[in-house]
C-alpha cells in the first residue's frame, strides 16, 4: 500500500490566478501523497475546460491522473470505492449542474459512510465543483448549488475567494479525513493574488476571515460574493460609513466566533449570496447571527441574494446578480423599522 | 424454468456486423444488406440541398462566435449525414429531441435560425417554440432528454397519434445512466421512438476508447430487448434508409429502435475547446477523405442527379441563407429583465413579486 | 386529446388515516381528470409499500395506473415527457433517499422547464415523497429532504399535517398548472381526523393555519412537526404559558402574512423543523421573521430541529427527533438573552 | 472508418443461449457447456453444509420479525444457491459488496450472525467490520454499490493485490442508472470485478415482465463488451462452477464479467410485505419444485457424496446455529445516543459539539 513520503516543497511567493492556484496546490498534493489521485471528465490531456488539471497527466502519468467515462454518479461512486480502498481521490465535476446526477451518491454515501460503518470505512475525497455565474454561460452552467451540501450532515463545504485561499483550502481540503464538498466559484478563476505555495498547512480551513475591519455594519459574504462585498464597502466608504466584511472561506464547519465577534462589534449585518436566497446559506447565517447577537442587534440581520429563480440567460444575469449597489441599497435599510421596503414594495405590485 | 433464448431471437435484436453502407468513400455505390430500401431520388437531391445549407449555416455561426455574436457553438462540421438524415426521416407530426450540437438538423427542420441560436446567443433558454415546431428545447444535461423522448412518445400513443419521436444523442451521452434508464423504460413500455446516436468519437476530449469497449455502441440494444442497428454516419444515403425504416417500424407499432452512426466532429467541441490538446491533425485529415457532402455529391453527379447548375444553385441558397443568417444576428438580442419572473411558475408567488419590485426600484434608481 | 371532464363528487366528511385521504384525493383527481395518470414503483396491483395507491389500478386500469420499471430518475424523466405531451403524472419516489437519483431531472428539467420555454411547456405533474422518520426505519428511509426542493426555484413544496389537509393539497396540486413536490410524513400516515372529500377547492395550498391561538409565543411548524408542536403547546399551557402554534402546510409559495401576523402579536417565536438544521427551511423562516418582525420581537427567534447528523438507527431515532421537551426547553430560552445555553454548552463541552 | 465485428468476438460476449446447468431438477446430472469445469466433491459438500445452515438462519430471522427482535427482514429463501455460491467462489482476501438481501451470503462468509443483523435490528447502520471482513456495508440504495465494487476493484489492481470484487444485486437494481455506469467503468478500466445478478423475478411487487423486454438480462453485458454468462440459479453445482470460473478470469486478469442467476425469491418482499397481492401461489408452487437445497441433496445423495448421517449433523449443526442467533438476540441491542455525533467528522465541528451539548441537557433534564 502506498504511503505519504515526507513532502519538501519549498516555498514561493507569487502572483497567479485561483485556477493557477488550484492547479499547484492539485500538483502538490499529487506530489506529496501518492494515495491521491485525479479523475472527471476531460481532468486528463485536456487539463479541464477550466485548466484546473493542466499538465497534471503529463506529469504525474495516466494513472494518477485520468479522464474517466461520461457519467458524473460513476466518478463519485469509483471515488467512494477507490477511498474504500485506501486512495484519495479529488474528482472534478465539470460544472455545478452537472454533479446532479451524482447527488444520490453524494448524499447517500459520500456524507454517510464513515457513519455507517462507525467510522470503520472512511472517506478522505475532495469533489471540486465550478460553481456560480457571472461568466455568461449558457443554463445548467450558472447553478449556485452550495446549499445542496452545507444542508447535508457529513459533507464538509468549502469556498475560497482569493488564490492564496484557492491554494491552501485545496491543499488542506485533499490532506482532511473527510469527504469535502470545495466549490470554485468560475467568475474569480483569472481573478489574480498573491499566493504562497509550498511545504506547511494554512489555518484557512475551518476559520472565517475578516477582509476589511469596519465599525457600522459586518457584511458577511463568501466565494463569488467576497470580492462584490468588498466593492460595496469601498463605495460606502465614500459615504463616510465604514463597513466589515467577513469571508467565510468555510461553511461547514461553520466560524461562529469570528462572524458574531464582527456582529457584536458593529450591531448591524448583511448577509451576501449570489444564489436563490429561499433557504439557501444566507438563511442559516441571518438565523445563527440574530440567535447568537439579538441583544448587540441595531437592526434586522438582512440578505442580499439572487432571485428565486432558475439562473437567468447571459444577457440578463447582471439583473440577476447582487452587485454593490443592491447590497448598499440593503445596507440603507438596517436603518429602517419594522417595515422594509420589499413588504412595501410587494403590495404596490400587487 | 426459464426459456431457451433463440440464435433468432438474438440476431433480430443484433446490430449487422458492419456499419450500413450505401455509398463507398469515393463516392460509388456498394451493395447494402438486405431489407434496406434505397430512399427516393428527390429525397436524396433534397437531402444534399440541406446538407450544403447546414453546412454553411454552421461555418456562419462559428464566425459569428469570432464576432462576438454567439457566447459559445458546437460545430456538427463532419456530421451533416446525421444532421439531414435525422430530420428527413421525420414527418412534421414527429417529434424530434435533440442537443446543443443539432442546430444544424433544427434549421434543416425549417426552424427560424435566429431562434435556433437565441439559447448560443445567450438571449434566452430557448428561442423557438417547441409546441409549435415539435421540437424539445436543446437538451444540455447529457442524456437526461432521452427520458423525455420516452415519455413523448407513450403520450402520443395514449392520445392515439401516430407520431413517432426521435431522441439525438452523442457517444459520451450513452456512458449515463438517464441513457440506460431511456432505452428501458422505451422498450418495457413498447414506446415508438428511436434513439439515434451521433457516435463522433469523441466527448469534448475524451476518446471513444475510453468512453466503452462495446463492440459498436449498437450492441447495447439487446440488453433492453431492443432492435438496433449501426450505420455508417457519414453516407447519407444509408443513414436516411435506416433511420426511416426504424422511425416507420416505430410508427407501425413496431416498437423502439436504437441505431448508432458512425461519424466524426470535424472540429473542435466547441469554438471555445482546443483540439490540439488532445487529437493529432493527421486523424482529423485521414477523416476529411470521408466526407459526407462530397461523397453524396459525387455519388448524386455520377448517378446524373445532380448536374453543375444544381450545384451551384444550392451553394448560392445557402450564401443567401447565411447572409441572412449574419444580417439578423448583428442585432442586440432584446430582453425585457422582468421576463425573468413571468415564467418560474404560472403565477409568480408573493415572493417573487417582492423580488420583481425590488428589481424595479433597482432599475429606477440607475435610471436617475 | 382528452380533456376535463366536469366533476361531480358529492362531499362526504368522515373519520380516516392520512393515507386513506391520500388514496381519495388520488382517485378523485384521477376521475376529475382523464389526463391524469399515477405512476411509480410498486404502486399498481401492490398499492404502494404505504398503501396509498390501493386500489387505483383495479379501478382506473394499467393505463392510469401502472408500476414503472425500477429507476427513479426514468420515472420522472418519463412525467416530465408524458406532461409535455399533454398528461397531468402523480408520481411517487418510494422513500425520501430514493428521490436523490431523480435529482438532476427534478432540478434542472421539472423545475426549469416552463421558464426555457417562456411557458410554451408547462408541467402539471406532482412528485408524491414519502419523508422524514419517527417510524423505526433503517438507513435511507427517514431523510427530510424538504429543504433541497424548497431551494430550488420552479418547485411548489407542499407538506400535510392533518387527513383533511392531505386530501385537499393534494387535489390542489394535482389541479396546479406548475410541478409540486408533495411531502408525506411518514409518521402522519396512519394517523386519523375528520376529513372533507368530494367537490370543492380548498383554500390551503399557499396558505398557512392557525392550528392553536396563543399570546404568549408563536410556534412555527409544518409537516411531521406540527402534531408534536401542538403536544408542546398544550404541556406549555399547564404551566401557564399560552402557545400560538401555526402549521405552513405550503413551504412554497410561502406564506408571510399568517406567520408574520402571530409573531408581531405574540413578540416571540420558535421555528421547528425535524429535519437537520443548518441551511433548512427553518433556517429560512427564523430569516424572514426577524427580517419582517424585528422590533416586535423580544426574544431571538430560535429553532428546534434535527441535530446535523445522518438519520440515526431506529433505537436511537428518538434522541434524534424534536420532541416536546425540546420545544419547551427552546420556549423556556425565548426569555434570555444574547447568551444562549447553546454557546454556553458548547464552552462546556469543548 | 469502423472496423468490423467479427462473430467470434460478438459470440464471446453473449451468453449462453440457455441458462448453464449442471444438475436437473429432478437432482440428477445433466450435461454442461464446455468450459465449465465441475466443482471439487469437497466444496459441494461444505456447500451443502452452509446452505442447511443459511436456510435455517434465514428462517430463524424471519421469526425474530413475529418476536419485535428484528424490526424488518427480507428473507432469500430460494435463493440459497446463489448466496453461498457467491461466497465460495471468493478468497479471504477479496471483497464482496451485498445488498439488504444477502444477509445468508454473508453469515456462510463466516461472519457474526448478530453483527449482520444489527442492520435490520436498528443498532446500527452496519453491524460488522467491513475493512476487516472484505464485506461492504449491506447496500439499501439499490445498483449504487455497484459502482462501489468497481472503485475497490481498480483499488486492488493499484495495490497490486490479486483479490477480486463480487458485487450483488437484484434483477430490478439493473434498471437503474448505477447498474449500467458501473458496468462501462468496469470494462473501460478493465477492473477485477464480477456483477452478480439474482434474478429472483420480482423487485418487490413488480415482476420481470415488467422490469425489463431482454431474452435475458445477461445480454447487457455486450453492450459494454463484457463477457456475461447466465445459470440457473437453484442450482448450486451450475453457480458455483460458472461464477469460480469469473472469478478467476478476473483474477488472472481477464476483466470483468457479468453473470446473471435465475432464481426465485419464495418468500414476500420482506415480513412486511404481502405477496398475494401481485402473485398467485401456483407460481410459488411450481417453484418449491426447483428448490436449491433439494436439488443438491438429492444430487450429492445420488453420487454417494451425503449420507443420512451427514444430513443429520448438517441439520443439528444449523439447528444449534439458530438457538445461538435466537439467544444473542433475545438481549435488547446496547446503544449510546452520544455516539450519534462520534462518526459524523473524524472530528466533531463546533456545530456538532454544541447539539451533543444540548442533547446531554435534555437527557440529565429527563433522568431527574
Ligand atoms: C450531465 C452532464 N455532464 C457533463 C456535461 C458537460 N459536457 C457537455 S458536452 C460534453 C461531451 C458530450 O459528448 P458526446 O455525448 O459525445 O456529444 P458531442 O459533444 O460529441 O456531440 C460534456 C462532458 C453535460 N453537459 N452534462
Ligand atoms: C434507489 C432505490 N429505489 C428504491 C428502493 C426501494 N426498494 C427496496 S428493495 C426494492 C426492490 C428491489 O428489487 P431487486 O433489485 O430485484 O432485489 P430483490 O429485493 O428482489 O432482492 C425497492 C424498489 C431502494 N431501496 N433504492
Ligand atoms: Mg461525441
Ligand atoms: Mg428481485
Amino acid at each position: 500500500m502506498p504511503t505519504t513520503t515526507p513532502s519538501t516543497i519549498p516555498t514561493v511567493t507569487s502572483s497567479m490566478t485561483m485556477a493557477q492556484a488550484l492547479n499547484a496546490a492539485l500538483g502538490d498534493g499529487l506530489r506529496e501523497d501518492e494515495r491521491v489521485l485525479v479523475f472527471g471528465e476531460d481532468v486528463g490531456p485536456l487539463g479541464g475546460v477550466f485548466r484546473v488539471t493542466d499538465g497534471l497527466t503529463k506529469e504525474f502519468g495516466e494513472e494518477r491522473c485520468f479522464d474517466t467515462p461520461l457519467a458524473e454518479a460513476g466518478i463519485v461512486g469509483l471515488a467512494v470505492g477507490l477511498a474504500m480502498g485506501g486512495f484519495r481521490p479529488v474528482i472534478e465535476m465539470q460544472f455545478d449542474a452537472f454533479a446532479y446526477p451524482a447527488f444520490e451518491q453524494i448524499a447517500s454515501h459520500v456524507a454517510k459512510l464513515r457513519n455507517r460503518t462507525r467510522g470503520r470505512l472512511t472517506l478522505p475525497m475532495v469533489i471540486r465543483i465550478p460553481y456560480a455565474g457571472g461568466i455568461g454561460g449558457v443554463e445548467h452552467h450558472c447553478d449556485s448549488s452550495e446549499a445542496y451540501y452545507a444542508h447535508t450532515p457529513g459533507l464538509k463545504v468549502v469556498t475560497p475567494a482569493t488564490p492564496d485561499d484557492a491554494y491552501w483550502l485545496l491543499r488542506d481540503a485533499i490532506a482532511d479525513p473527510d469527504p469535502v464538498v470545495f466549490m470554485e466559484p468560475k467568475r474569480l478563476y483569472w481573478s489574480k493574488g498573491e499566493t504562497a505555495l509550498g511545504d506547511r498547512r494554512a489555518a484557512a480551513f475551518g476559520r472565517a476571515v475578516v477582509r476589511r475591519e469596519g465599525r457600522d455594519a459586518t457584511l458577511v459574504a463568501y466565494g463569488p460574493s467576497v470580492p462584490v462585498a468588498l466593492q460595496a464597502a469601498e463605495a460606502a466608504a465614500q459615504d463616510g460609513r465604514d463597513l466589515e466584511v467577513v469571508d467565510l472561506r468555510t461553511i461547514v464547519p461553520f466560524d461562529d466566533e469570528t462572524v458574531v465577534a464582527s456582529v457584536r462589534k458593529t450591531g448591524r449585518c448583511v448577509v451576501i449570496q449570489e444564489a436563490q436566497g429561499f433557504a439557501g446559506v444566507g438563511a442559516e447565517i441571518a438565523a445563527r447571527v440574530q440567535e447568537r447577537c439579538f441583544h448587540s442587534l441595531a437592526a434586522p440581520v438582512l440578505r442580499v441574494s439572487g432571485f428565486d429563480i432558475p439562473y437567468p440567460p447571459p444577457i440578463l444575469e447582471h439583473s440577476h446578480l447582487p452587485d454593490a449597489d443592491r447590497i448598499l441599497d440593503t445596507v440603507d435599510r438596517l436603518q429602517f423599522d419594522d417595515q422594509p421596503d420589499v413588504l412595501h414594495l410587494a403590495r404596490e405590485a400587487s | 424454468m426459464s426459456v431457451r433464448t433463440t440464435r433468432e431471437t438474438v440476431d433480430g435484436l443484433l446490430p449487422s456486423p458492419e456499419p450500413v453502407r450505401f455509398v463507398a468513400e469515393d463516392g460509388t455505390a456498394v451493395q447494402p444488406p438486405a431489407g434496406y430500401p434505397a430512399p427516393d431520388d428527390e429525397r436524396l437531391v433534397e437531402a444534399y440541398r440541406r446538407m450544403v445549407l447546414g453546412r454553411r449555416f454552421d461555418r456562419q455561426a462559428t464566425a459569428l462566435t469570432k464576432q462576438g455574436r454567439l457566447a459559445v457553438y458546437p460545430s456538427s462540421r463532419g456530421q451533416e449525414a446525421c444532421q439531414i438524415a435525422g430530420v428527413l426521416a421525420l414527418r412534421e407530426n414527429d417529434w424530434l429531441f435533440p442537443t446543443y450540437r443539432d442546430s444544424v438538423a433544427l434549421v434543416a427542420r425549417g426552424l427560424d435560425p435566429v431562434e435556433v441560436l437565441t439559447l448560443l446567443r445567450g438571449g434566452w433558454h430557448c428561442g423557438y417554440d417547441p409546441a409549435a415546431t415539435r421540437v424539445a428545447p436543446q437538451c444540455t444535461p447529457l442524456a437526461t432528454q432521452t427520458i423525455h423522448a420516452v415519455g413523448m412518445a407513450d403520450a402520443l400513443r395514449r392520445k392515439g397519434e401516430d407520431g413517432v419521436v426521435m431522441a439525438f444523442i452523442g457517444d459520451g451521452g450513452t456512458s449515463e445512466g438517464d441513457f440506460h434508464e431511456a432505452l428501458n423504460y422505451a422498450a418495457v413500455l413498447h414506446a415508438p421512438v428511436v434513439f439515434f446516436v451521433q457516435n463522433n468519437k469523441y466527448a469534448i476530449s475524451v476518446p471513444l476508447a475510453k468512453q466503452s469497449a462495446a463492440p459498436a455502441l449498437a450492441y447495447k440494444g439487446i440488453g433492453y430487448g431492443m432492435r438496433s442497428e449501426q450505420v455508417d454516419g457519414n453516407d447519407l444515403v444509408a443513414v436516411l434508409s435506416v433511420l426511416t425504416s426504424a422511425v416507420e417500424h416505430a410508427r407501425t407499432g413496431g416498437g423502439p429502435s436504437l441505431v448508432e452512426a458512425h461519424t466524426y466532429r470535424m472540429d473542435a467541441h466547441t469554438n471555445a475547446d482546443d483540439a490540439t490538446r488532445y487529437r493529432d491533425s493527421g486523424e482529423v485529415e485521414r477523416w476529411e477523405a470521408a466526407d459526407p457532402l462530397a461523397r453524396l455529391e459525387t455519388y448524386l453527379s455520377g448517378r446524373g442527379l445532380l448536374d453543375a447548375e444544381e450545384i451551384a444553385s444550392a451553394r448560392k441558397a445557402a450564401e443567401e441563407f447565411a447572409a441572412r443568417v449574419r444580417e439578423e444576428m448583428n442585432a442586440d438580442p432584446e430582453a425585457d429583465p422582468f421576463e425573468l419572473f413571468d415564467h418560474v411558475f404560472a403565477e409568480p408567488t408573493p415572493q417573487l413579486r417582492e423580488q420583481r419590485a425590488l428589481l424595479a426600484s433597482e432599475l429606477t434608481a440607475t435610471e436617475d
